[in-house]
């Protein structure tokens, strides 16, 4: 069962320096809360697994938290580049960022194959692209019925995945709703997960006996982290801030103004109250 | 499109002119995987005039959507609360895109040439990049897995390129058979939208052809704008102007779109 | 979109003579009433594909609509044999039985498969046991990330799949809850789809964003059928008739108790009301 | 077991006596996957008493079942009822049985041999068969994906063969570390269960040996009843008696069940 902790304690006890971190969400439910904290706690030498790096990684990326980046689209949706990921890939700053780069099929194939304990996922895909040549971990296999060539890549099994979430019951059952992604599947894959909530509620109060739910005994640390999403957006409490996505494009442009700004609204706020008092 | 009258000339942008062009392409019955901006705007458009039952499918796993304003991002509320249902993103890709069910995918492209092969990771040397673009996301299966697709992309030298320096969607390779010699079965790129002219690969060769030009374009200007010597077909066509419906619905969605965005959430 | 038919003529148009035919549903919703149908309407040499045949099949197989049967359990759950399949199996009567055999993960990741539009299926599975040597279409296949083994077997892909949910709205679009089993990829894996529903409703009233609707270009047909999961059930409509699964194995065990179970509960009652009247 | 008491002699049947002694074998914090019958019986009683917070799970789909009587089949509503989330099937056999989620698997057995190899598809030969059994079903991933595996049989010389005539779940094989050269990393089949005695495969040889023996039972009525020369483990115990709180409750489950399915629906 899962331990009801402090965003301090659940991120200080499960995410290590060189650790493997998947944050998941996608467009909606993004752990922007527990990302900021990571950066607070200073982790170093991570290597970031995310199917849309988005502004979050933008963040850690920026801070110096990463070595190695596993992703399949890292832009702002809509609105452009994310700078702090250019400026680590094309000028090393802060630290040169290695990437493993995927397409969307090849990233949720291969987060189910880690959910699903196999060693490989099975895809049509990658035909004919360029991303084989610059990720030796496409290969490709020769199927035995049809003698169909289909790609074929490894699973992806996160040393701790962080999601946000909707709602957790006290003994640490998750509810999700709306846009699930590929969150169920990273946590399942991973080794820990740690669930950022928008309450712990005395019943999970799911809709349909199909709700996405993930049982307690799935998930190692529960987070009360109330509006832990924005300025992504969390179904059935508050809507994404496109406004501030836009903005972030002035924002992250240069280095000076990228570091004051989190200087500013996440290095100086508070880590989290005393670890009781939330939980 | 029996209905289409004239508007007064001028009163229309180019990039109204493609993302009108690009709607009319939409049949009622398709099934269409929407990538964001100019795709999501043309999508929108058919579904709001002539293809009411146009079913639209977004990456993030909403099918169904029916959007009133137009999403910033692939995942917006908006899509998942007019959904019919929203699905995983690994359902997403195994079972609809990978199963064969989107009859129409829409791509755009920072690099695009003859043969219609696509780039959208990198400008310059993959491990020395001029510019890190944001990358493939869900374009090389879609290019692969639609039965058809639609590229969407302004008309300019540095986006129709002689070569791409990186083919992150393929479209038909070399030319030819190539398609067919990967296995892919699928149709691939059967249209090229521009703020100029529409394109279409050549049915045998598969290079792009300049198959109608958008009222008032010269086919000079087309040349000078594109990479490659680029070829016409014989029955060249006009595009027809945007009806004043087509004009009135996009501005309306796109002013809608553009007042919910800028206000707070 | 589908079109709105009455029960016989959906099965007069979509199920023919030697056609595979899916009728899933696990315990839960399994479509009674179209079976009797295709009982009805005398169909025959079809190749039935089911987890678990059931009483469905088990009167299909007796009344001799069935030349093969691809299955991965075949027995009255919780009571005992299926006498009809026995019989077919072990004396031929009233014709043999060619039967493809799985296990559950089998056909479960080869339905996947199939509607994922893969040529195969990767699975950890069937390891030590017998039915590699009795099921051609199983092999095995070397993961050239690990070197480890795993099985390989074809995708499912029925001319037909029938299965029974809780409603449609009225341009056809589909809502199951509870129990779903494989229902949803053995419809998206199949050429055509016929669903018989308890109701088609003017609002669907999906419980969540997330409830698991079929879109109504995914279906060829639907029917309302209230009750047409009986001795099955439909979960928020009727419960589990388990007194008639107890019963069955008695009705069941004779061959002539069965042919007049089958004619007096089966092939007297009338196809359907006329055409247009139930749509 | 430390509130164990000793109830009278005689108070008690060999099956219920078999179903008490699975049941004890369950901890708290295990999740199981349960089939129907004396396994479904063994794990509800097993909540109903030492292990309130077992998680049980049924190959249907459902995940943290709660029923209040015993459902005659895998899929009955109660489960779903009860459960804390429904999955699809395929989901249940990739992510919770093939993603090693499950530390227990209960499997019945129409034939067992002395390494644990289990027949439950057919008597005689494949195609031309004496008894076509039911098949397989889940069993043979239950069988290598569950992290150990529990089985319940009725013991007798028909069930206790030499050899079975198929197998439907890899036990041993041929026993020692045939599993490893198979590639299984699970622990595979660690206790038997029956109404006779407790059987453990040896930990270097893998053959089913005599551990414990019921309350009553001799050495010669287990020998009679395997179909090989069985062994006795060195220090073979005793298995304590039902106490009157375990039988009360599974009685009392077995009556609540019984009637809940004599009944229309």
């Amino acid at each position: 069962m899962p331990r009801i902790l402090s965003l301090q304690d659940a991120i200080a006890d499960s995410v290590h320096d060189g650790d493997t971190v998947a944050m998941e969400g996608f467009t909606h439910l993004i752990p922007f809360a527990a990302g900021h904290e990571v950066i607070r706690q200073r982790r170093r030498d991570l290597t970031l697994i995310r199917m849309t790096p988005d502004l979050i990684y933008d963040q850690l990326i920026g801070m110096g938290c990463a070595r190695k980046l596993v992703f399949s689209w890292g832009g702002n949706p809509g609105v452009g580049s994310l700078h702090r990921l250019r400026d680590a890939v094309e000028h090393g700053w802060p630290q040169p960022l290695e990437l493993i780069e995927h397409s969307h099929a090849g990233m949720a194939h291969a987060y189910a194959a880690g959910a699903a304990g196999l060693p490989l996922a099975i895809l049509r895909g990658y035909a004919g692209t360029d991303l084989p040549r610059v990720n030796p971990q496409i290969r490709f296999i020769d199927d035995p019925f049809s003698g169909e060539r289909l790609a074929a890549i490894p699973p992806l099994r996160p040393d701790v995945t962080i999601i946000h979430a909707q709602r957790a019951d006290r003994t640490g059952n998750v509810l999700l709703e709306g846009i699930i992604g590929v969150q169920k599947e990273a946590v399942l894959a991973a080794k820990r997960a740690i669930v950022t909530v928008e309450e712990i509620a005395d019943d999970l109060r799911r809709p349909s006996p199909n709700s996405v739910v993930l049982p307690a005994w799935t998930v190692h640390a529960i987070v009360a982290a109330p509006g832990g999403a924005r300025p992504s957006y969390a179904h059935g409490y508050y809507r994404r801030d496109n406004a501030f996505y836009t903005q972030w494009d002035a924002i992250s442009r240069e280095r000076e103004t990228f570091l004051t700004w989190m200087r500013d609204n996440v290095l100086r706020i508070p880590s989290s109250p005393p670890p009781r008092a939330r939980g | 499109m029996s209905d289409m009258g004239q508007p007064e000339p001028g009163t229309h942008t180019a990039s109204e002119m493609m993302m009108v062009a690009a709607a009319r392409a939409l049949k009622d019955d398709d099934v269409c995987l929407v990538g964001i901006g100019a795709p999501s705007a043309a999508c929108n458009l058919a579904r709001l005039t002539h293809a009411p039952h146009l079913t639209l499918i977004y990456e993030s796993g909403t099918i169904g959507s029916k959007p009133q304003v137009l999403p910033l991002s692939i995942g917006d509320p908006e899509l998942c609360e007019t959904a019919l249902t929203t699905v995983s993103v690994p359902e997403m890709f195994a079972y609809w895109l990978q199963g064969g069910r989107i009859t129409v995918g829409f791509l755009a492209a920072a690099q695009i040439d003859r043969f219609c092969n696509i780039n959208t990771t990198v400008i310059g040397d993959y491990a020395a990049p001029k510019t890190r673009l944001p990358g493939g996301g869900g374009a090389p299966e879609i290019a692969s897995c639609c039965q058809q697709v639609f590229v969407i992309v302004a008309h300019s030298p540095r986006a129709f390129v002689p070569t791409v320096d990186f083919v992150t969607s393929f479209g038909f390779g070399t030319g030819a058979d190539h398609r067919r010699r990967l296995g892919l079965l699928t149709t691939g790129p059967s249209l090229v939208v521009t703020d100029l002219c529409l394109l279409r690969p050549h049915p045998h060769t598969k290079e792009l052809q300049v198959t109608a030009m958008h009222p008032g374009v010269m086919r000079e200007e087309i040349t000078t704008r594109t990479g490659w010597p680029v070829q016409f077909a014989e029955n060249l066509s006009q595009t027809p102007s945007p009806t004043d419906e087509e004009l009135g619905v996009l501005r309306d969605l796109l002013r809608r779109s553009g007042l919910t965005r800028a206000g707070a959430p």
